[in-house]
């Protein structure tokens, strides 16, 4: 069967290149990077390059890379990491509603904990509103978190813009970088962050690893205590395979993010132009021109999300739902909704997310193979009247939840 | 995630449709699960005689409307009242724990039609 | 150059089995678990696999297993993740002078937020007393932290009374069975044990992934909020490879913890018997039974242990020191140090812990090459009176510090 | 961890021992830190004509006390006791920052040798 992946931002496939480099430190070269003897010596190296990898792609040094077990680690880290700390200072942290849960959930446990949280609106399109961001800041703010691109729609957010407002009100200001690293240019320095959070394992590299950014001079506390390692901002053995696939992995994104992307573009634009040509009732979810080159979020009306997908499946087409159906929950997308969009179009919101080894082929083969699915599909939902090609007047009693 | 015979019915769905000359309506649902189920019945002589379904909703919604068609048709109406969600899910080989509540509501649709088609019939 | 390595506590090798298994998770099977299409079905069922592994190792159900970034993290979640939440029970918690920094470090913190930790003693071999466990326990006591084995001595601490003690007093009972999994039967049953945590790097598996055992009905709250994921206990996107290799490990360790343990004890009882005999004034740290198989802790008088260790390095032999010297800290080892063996003594302890691949020619080699390496470091030392074969009187001024 | 030259002083030390006829004697260091260093020389004219050094230490105080006595043999007094640790440290293309602080006593044990010198001289 035909293998077809357009779910990049879930997780991408291990180059190549990356396995490589990793193997060495999974059989052979398996010391602990903290032994005083030979075992040692050549993982300590390896994670001393990754972390001079990393600091390239984020332009920052290498002093200010703390590695963590995952991008959700990452962004506990910089969120409890930080304002616990600063209690003395104030208990307000400003971010957005449409969040990846790693910051989301942190964010209402810290509500519970007695922290006020301020979720900024986000408009049709997915974009905040700067001025409504800096009007939130009070005395009491003592951090901003906001993603750099959505998982879902892929829209970036004005990352430089809020930096700079935090800048002046000397708030500190994170970014969860997770979607956006490898994907479009990532600098500290023009973002003006204080803390940035990455993860390995969507930029071709494994999952189970991801890096903090941690500006000089700005103290986080430990989410996880132990011993020396990270200068004692995060305790644990070095996963040091890990450490040097995610290194790798900068490594290649700094080298052909500018070649991949502008391919994947292309990619992108010829399957969202085709679809929503191929098949009516399709609407584009977030804004046309900010958001990643490889993401396009798509509506299609009177079907559901997770049976479309499914029936891509059956053809060999990887993509996922806006709607985290199959995580556990039913609520529909938390992104969507808070964009507006009706809760039965944001079930029937698909998220395509391409990478480098797509293909012009894989594009055509999803034109041909998706419209009729969602004919049939259509044609077997009570929400459309295939007589007269339109939504059908239907009314029903509420059941379930 | 989903048991075998979740996904045969799921991509090989029965009665889709809504029935000619149907005599009983059943719709339920909730736009905030994402699922909504029509169900149209035709009895005759208390039997249910043709019996179809449309769906908007995820797999299992798909999978529990087309068995449920599958299980009352030719059934008499007092044995198709008997059918619950659990028989359905249970006939499905059972469904994820998750999909149990907002995704198997086809016997509530199938009520609903047969409690339209008796108050149609009362009329 | 000849590499025998003696530093099994420190990390182990990577099997060659659990690296096999580990590799298609790197390449093909690269999916996110959570993907409704086929890339997310193999990691899936990998996952469930793994899981069932680990709980067989640990006798408990898989929906007991909370898988980890670390031992350190492990250590972190079942200590912040109960005490946090039963803070309205009491605030006390008890532990030993020995754990490892992990535990440690996060009960000091705890006591900077209002923690109020009792700090048990050991006696001399390494032990503590029971009686004074529960002479400890007060109605505010919410936690018992206490390690299974210590990473240093090797000595095993009595937790199925502390278990017995615990649940009598319906207090919590975690137990880092870091050391101690692999090495010796571990069964949750027989701990009484509400949490543990084991680490695959101790158990030929890889670095950077680890598990924590959570008995039914014993809530945590995450240090890593996030999706779905480990029952909502833990977010982030399964790190599928190295549970994979986790999984693999805890197999292993079930399938040949008999035969290698019953050989290496010989082993390391030939390698501690022999140093005791060939060199002078060498003595034996930690309790003489109440241990694990592979380790030996042995102080050298008049000599430092780092120096001692890089000779050894410099032949090839890795170990490791009772000191964190190379780690950052000077201080000399808290575990030996609580066993109230001397600051110079601790010092020149060295720690020899064996493992599966080691031979009876491993220990010969070290026989034979360490006793000329301490007599050449001892005629260098001003502590050493080589004439008379002594403790030389010696006065210093004190510097450093 | 350690540059070549530490390596180097460390693997193959220079001065080892006690100086016969010594006339200055200096022994510093801190238990709690494990490094220990004894050095002792033999003064003639004003020169330190021989140094010696026994050290209980890690490799950066062994590395340390093996350099001093390369710097100062045949130096004058004057010119010794312009040796700091950081001298030391420097000679050794650097030290771990760790290692700094602790292990890095060889230059405060020839001082402590000096100034023992001077008062025996003096009585
Ligand atoms: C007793 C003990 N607990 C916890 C740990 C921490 O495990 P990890 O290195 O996986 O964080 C170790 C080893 O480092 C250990 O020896
Ligand atoms: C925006 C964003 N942040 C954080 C994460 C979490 O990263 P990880 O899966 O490494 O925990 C993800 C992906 O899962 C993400 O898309």
């Amino acid at each position: 069967m035909k293998k077809i992946y357009f779910d990049h931002n879930a997780t991408t496939p291990v180059a190549e290149e990356i396995f490589e480099a990793m193997v060495s430190y999974l059989s052979d070269e398996w010391g602990n990077p903290s032994s005083i003897h030979w075992a040692g010596r050549a993982p300590k190296k390896a994670i001393d390059e990754a972390r001079e990898n990393v600091s390239a792609l984020l332009n920052c040094t290498p002093q200010e890379v703390i590695f963590t077990g995952s991008g959700s680690e990452g962004n506990n880290l910089a969120i409890k990491g930080t304002v616990f700390s600063r209690k003395a200072k104030g208990n307000h942290i400003i971010t957005t509603r449409v969040e990846h849960p790693s910051v989301m959930s942190t964010l209402k446990y810290l509500e519970r904990e007695g922290f006020e949280v301020t979720w900024l609106d986000v408009d049709t399109e997915g974009m905040i509103d700067l001025a409504q961001l800096e009007k939130s800041i009070t005395p009491k703010t003592v951090l901003i978190t906001i993603m750099s691109a959505n998982n879902e729609t892929g829209v970036i957010l004005p990352v430089g813009e809020i930096g700079r407002i935090a800048r002046a009100h000397k708030v500190l200001f994170h970014t969860d970088a997770v979607q956006a690293a490898g994907k479009v240019p990532l600098n500290v320095k023009d973002i003006n962050c204080d803390l940035l959070t990455i993860s390995a394992h969507k930029l071709y590299g494994p999952k189970g690893v991801g890096a903090l950014f941690v500006k000089r001079g700005v103290r986080v506390v430990p989410i996880i205590h132990g011993g020396h390692h990270e200068r004692r901002r995060r305790g644990g053995t070095e996963n040091v395979a890990s450490i040097v696939g995610l290194g790798k992995a900068c490594e290649m994104a700094l080298r052909d993010m500018d070649e991949v992307s502008s391919r994947v573009r292309a990619l992108r634009d010829r399957l969202e132009k085709g679809l929503m040509e191929k098949i009516p009732y399709t609407t584009r979810n977030g804004h046309p021109e900010n958001r990643l080159p490889n993401t396009a979020n798509l509506g299609f009306e009177f079907v559901e999300g997770e049976s479309l997908l499914l029936n891509l499946d059956m053809l060999g087409i990887a993509a996922s739902s806006g709607s985290a159906c199959t995580s556990g929950s039913l609520e529909p997308s938390h992104v969507l909704i808070a964009m507006g969009i009706r809760p039965e179009l944001s079930h029937g919101s698909v998220r395509f997310s391409l990478g480098r080894v797509n293909t012009a082929e894989d594009v055509d083969y999803l034109l041909n193979k998706m419209p009729p699915i969602v004919e049939r599909m259509r044609s077997m939902s009570p929400l459309w009247s295939a007589e007269e090609g339109k939504r059908a007047e239907i009314s029903f009693e509420e059941k379930g939840h | 995630m989903y048991s075998e015979k979740v996904m045969n019915h799921f991509s090989n769905p029965r009665n889709v449709g809504e029935v000619e000359n149907a005599n009983g309506v059943g719709t339920v649902g909730n736009p905030q699960c994402g699922d909504i189920m029509k169900l149209t019945i035709r009895v005759e002589d208390d039997i249910i005689k043709d019996v179809k379904f449309k769906t908007f909703g995820c797999g299992a919604a798909i999978a529990t409307s087309s068995m449920v068609t599958e299980l009352v048709k030719g059934k008499s109406l007092d044995e198709a009242e008997k059918i619950s969600n659990a028989t359905v899910a249970e006939a499905l080989d059972g469904l994820p724990p998750v999909k149990m509540h907002c995704s198997n509501l086809a016997a509530d649709a199938l009520h609903s039609a047969i409690e339209d088609y008796k108050k149609n019939e009362s009329k």
